[in-house]
């Protein structure tokens, strides 16, 4: 049983499911950005391109490690390993292959919303370690900017544990399925909420104001090269998988059997649907600026988060 | 939100962009690629020599041996000798894939068909 | 809106005998050559009483044995004046003109790095285009400064 | 000021927002811009000394490489400066076709800018979109010159090529097409809120800086100020087209977008005018090879701004001096003007506002090895 265990966590629902996951969100992200752009996006690597981010990858990993001789070490080699590692974690708990996740304990909802308030924390040690005046600038943006889609995005996330009577992520997929209904359904302004403070979470583009291409070179990340770069890109493509997880599971039923079709293929559609939307949106916008960015989340989003907790409470979600 | 119309439509619609290497983008006519003098026409009159203006033809040697040292690397393909030859011997062709590793291999000896030797199967050769 | 002649006509009754030469080729053209000692008062007299509110652009030449600037003014856009005054190679010096024209500046420090014309009261006489380390002396745009010079110099400046 | 309170941050040489070298050290405070120090000259190349060591036939393929978008303005400027020194007129409907060409090559000039800017403030599909129908035009100068951006059609007396009747039809096609596209970013740009976001009341030059500061160009017609060369100094056949000068009042970057996108439209209909009454007869007459003395001043509209080329001849086959002011030069004191109190994110989306030009404005060239027409190998 402990080996079946074991191959649950390392193999199926758990790491290597997981990357691989990662990698072909980011082919579909890049592929369907690249069809609204006129382009072809990823070719050469395997059918249709999809081996280019294991090719971008492994050629990060051959690549040279430039440390800068001014920047702080240890900080320097460990937020690259934390930044990759901490989504890897907070996965466990995302129901895969059934409505129940691998690990589930009352209260896991709340550890998701700490460690995406870990990984920003990450993100601005790995800009304030690498001390260059681009990344320093681009740490101090990823600070300011979780300031402002935190609170909304909290407030929104409880709503569903309200609806479900229970904090943890597998409970609510449990609870959709006993209602067989989705989350969506019941909270469509939660949903659009939970979407345009993701966008902001995974730094896409009206909200990629800490690494904004134009203007601070590559942000935080302007001094990490080779294995350090590739753990980060990783990282984000975790991170992506992370974030469509936990939409699908609180929104969109989670993985749940559809007759023949198997909890794990549902899941994995769904997610690959939620990057897509993700892809989708990042192509229509311009950036924002961080005052009008920050200035935008209180004003606006804010008060529709509150008002989504305020009628689930009236019941109107339950 | 103003775009989103036309980023369905891309959606639908194939990509504009195309596969360089496999697929090749046809060049108009009268395209101004690399020139190439035809020895048969040439006179020797050296007036695309004095019209280029980077310098990037030469004339060596006097007589039958005489060869047009063309230096395709400070060429400019402005047509200028095109334009000024009498004899209509240099005709712009449509090569635009000219780059290269070796500067040494981008220099080209245009030469007369020497009369004693046998008649060579093709015609005259540009070597490089 | 004034045109060429009108422009040279206007020039010559203010400033008489000063105007060495005056030309007006085309309707909207004007060159007009004044003395050093009398450009001062016909570049405010342009800019301020004729309207010639924009400067074109400052061009500095060598004119046999003297330096020559000569100052682009356009009056709307359209009546262009050239009023250029001859200085003696030795003593080069001409007046800044930025109280009355703010982006004489640019034009100004790059005459005086291209030509060697010195314009006194110009705050920041940093080179304007030429690389950091340039020697002072070396004015590309003299007739003295052979190519080959040049280059010379701009290769010693990457070495040295 | 306290002692640390302002921050130097440089920017450039090398940056991902500046397409070509310059620099600007910007003295910051917090997050807003105190100062501002241009430094320009990395793509000096020294053309105004080439070009006295240049015969007048060889000088205007230097003029061509001054800059890369705007080579029609500038041999057109070089052209109409020596043709006007050796006193010989062009034939009519050389003039046409030179205003066809550098009509066309506004409207390539400014579809590339509306996807830069896009660019700048993050939109990168609409600068996918306006590269991508920009291509039209550089296909239509590939038929029509033979080259996509080195177009070496301006000679000095008229034009190299001929536009056959065919080929207007083709251009006519083009436009049809690119017409509906050059609308469709004018609704994009005034309507996507994240965009207006970016560019409204950001990098403000108001009417009376702009006008005491020389700027020239979009830049200017964007403070509502009526300064355009093709009208107030009409040159080739510009005094026969019925063409109106856009301006905008919102005095902004987007102000600027907005003259822009516009100038495209009325450029389509400046070109259809002229297709339709372009002259019979020759296209181009000979030139003499020594240019008789004298002096000359030649302005054109480049997509920029105004452009200006001083030409002095001394009776030989090379000019005694030769002096170009590409129009981004005249647009920096604006833009340092500009510059000052905006946010430090707001600077690549100011800097692309004025739709610079680094390698124009300096104009100089230094061939590494061997003279202009010597030949050392």
């Amino acid at each position: 049983m402990v080996a079946y265990e074991i191959f649950q966590l390392v193999v199926f629902p758990g790491a290597l499911f997981v990357i691989c996951l990662a990698f072909l969100y980011e082919w579909v992200d890049r592929k369907l950005f690249a069809r609204v752009q006129g382009r072809y996006g990823p070719l050469y690597t395997g059918p249709a391109g999809i081996l280019q981010p294991v090719a971008d990858f492994l050629k990060l990993i051959s690549k040279e490690d430039i440390v800068p001789r001014v920047c702080d070490a240890n900080l320097f080699f460990a937020v690259p390993v934390m930044y990759a590692a901490l989504p890897l974690t907070a996965l466990f708990i995302m129901p895969i292959a059934a409505p129940e996740a691998l690990i589930s304990f009352e209260g896991d909802l709340i550890f998701i919303l700490f460690s995406f308030g870990l990984m920003t924390l990450l993100i601005f040690l790995a800009g304030w370690s690498s001390m260059s005046r681009f990344s320093a600038i681009g740490s101090v943006r990823s600070a300011l900017q979780m300031l402002s889609y935190e609170i909304p995005l909290g407030l929104v996330l409880v709503c569903p544990a309200i609806a479900a009577r229970s904090l943890s992520v597998s409970g609510i997929v449990q609870w959709q399925a006993a209602i067989a209904m989705w989350g969506a359904a019941l909270q469509p302004i939660g949903l659009a909420v939970v979407m345009v403070c993701m966008l902001a979470e995974l730094e896409l583009v009206p909200f990629d104001i800490p690494e904004a291409e134009t203007e601070i070179v590559a942000g935080w990340r302007t001094e990490f090269t080779g294995r350090r770069l590739a753990l980060f890109r990783m990282g984000r493509d975790l991170e992506m998988v992370l974030v469509s997880a936990l939409v699908v599971s609180l929104y969109l039923g989670g993985a749940q059997q559809l007759w023949l079709i198997p909890a794990a293929a549902m899941f994995v559609v769904k997610t690959a649907a939620v990057v897509a939307a993700f892809s989708f949106a990042r192509a229509l916008f311009a950036r924002f600026r961080i005052d009008q960015m920050i200035a935008g989340m209180w004003k606006y989003m804010l008060p529709i988060a509150a008002a989504q907790v305020v009628l689930v409470q009236m019941g109107l979600g339950a | 939100m103003s775009i989103v119309g036309e980023a369905l439509r891309q959606l639908r619609r194939k990509p504009c962009t195309v596969r360089y290497p496999a697929e090749k983008v046809p060049v108009p006519p009268r395209f101004r690629g690399m020139p190439a003098w035809e020895m048969s026409k040439c006179i020797l009159c050296v007036l695309c020599q004095n019209a280029c203006p980077p310098g990037a033809i030469r004339l060596i040697g006097k007589g039958p041996e005489a060869e047009i040292e063309y230096l395709m690397d400070r060429c400019i393909f402005c047509e200028e000798c095109a334009e000024v030859c009498p004899k209509r011997a240099i005709v712009m062709s449509a090569h635009f894939e000219l780059a290269g590793f070796d500067r040494s291999k981008m220099v080209f000896r245009f030469r007369k068909e020497r009369q004693p030797e046998p008649p060579k199967p093709s015609a005259q050769t540009a070597n490089g | 809106m004034i045109d060429g002649a009108g422009t040279v006509k206007h020039m010559q009754e203010r400033l008489g005998a000063e105007v060495l030469d005056a030309r007006a080729p085309k309707p909207r053209r004007a060159f007009v050559r004044v003395s050093r000692g009398a450009f001062g008062e016909a570049i405010r007299h342009a800019v301020l009483d004729l309207e010639f509110s924009h400067l074109i652009a400052i061009t500095a030449a060598e004119a046999g044995e003297e330096m020559e600037a000569m100052y682009h003014l356009a009056c709307m856009g359209a009546t262009v004046l050239t009023l250029s005054v001859r200085v003696p190679k030795g003593d080069a010096v001409l007046p800044d003109i930025s109280e009355i024209m703010p982006n004489a500046a640019i034009y100004e420090r790059e005459a005086e790095e291209m030509t060697g014309i010195r314009f006194e009261g110009l705050k920041d006489d940093s080179n304007l285009v030429l690389p950091k380390g340039w020697p002072s002396g070396v004015h590309p745009l003299r007739k003295d400064q052979t190519y080959e010079g040049l280059i010379k110099v701009r290769l010693d400046l990457e070495k040295g | 000021m306290g002692y640390a309170s302002t921050i130097k941050v440089p920017f450039g040489p090398q940056h991902p927002a500046l397409k070509e070298p310059e620099h600007f050290l910007f003295e910051v405070d917090g997050d807003t811009v105190v100062g501002v120090t241009p430094r320009i000259g990395y793509v000096h190349r020294g053309i105004e000394k080439a070009l006295e060591l240049s015969t007048y036939g060889h000088g205007i393929y230097l003029a061509e490489r001054v800059c890369g978008i705007c080579t029609i303005a500038h041999t057109c400027c070089y052209a109409q400066a020596i043709e006007e020194l050796m006193g010989i007129d062009v034939p009519p409907r050389a003039n046409y076709i030179r205003m066809i060409m550098s009509e066309l090559e506004r409207l390539h000039s400014h579809s590339l800018w509306v996807g830069l800017v896009a660019h700048e403030a993050g939109f990168d599909t609409l600068f996918m979109y306006a590269w991508r129908d920009r291509e039209a035009i550089l296909n239509l100068f590939q038929e029509l010159t033979g080259g996509r951006v080195l177009h070496a059609i301006n000679t000095l007396g008229g034009v190299r090529r001929d536009i056959s009747s065919e080929m207007a039809d083709r251009i006519r096609r083009t436009l049809e097409h690119f017409e509906g596209r050059a609308r469709e970013y004018l609704r994009i740009v005034r309507t996507e809120p994240t965009f207006l976001r970016r560019t409204r009341d950001v990098g403000v030059l108001k009417p009376a800086d702009a006008a005491r500061l020389n700027a020239v160009g979009p830049t200017l017609r964007a403070s509502g100020i009526k300064g355009d060369v093709r009208r107030d100094d009409p040159y080739a056949a510009y005094d026969e087209m019925p063409f109106n000068v856009i301006t905008s009042d919102s005095c902004d970057v987007f102000g600027r977008t907005e003259v822009r996108a516009e100038e495209m439209v009325e450029s389509i209909g400046i070109i259809r005018h002229a297709l339709e009454h372009l002259p019979e007869g020759v296209f181009r007459v000979r030139a003499p090879r020594n240019v008789p003395a004298g002096e000359c001043v030649s302005r054109v509209e480049a997509p920029r701004g105004e452009d200006m080329h001083y030409a002095r001849s001394n009776g030989t086959a090379k000019p005694d001096r030769y002096k170009i002011r590409a129009p981004t030069l005249a647009n920096i004191p604006a833009l340092c003007k500009m510059l000052v109190g905006i946010h430090v994110a707001d600077i690549p989306i100011i800097l692309a506002g004025i739709d610079p030009c680094f390698s124009c404005m300096d104009r100089m060239v230094f061939i590494r090895s061997g003279g202009a027409t010597g030949r050392a190998r």
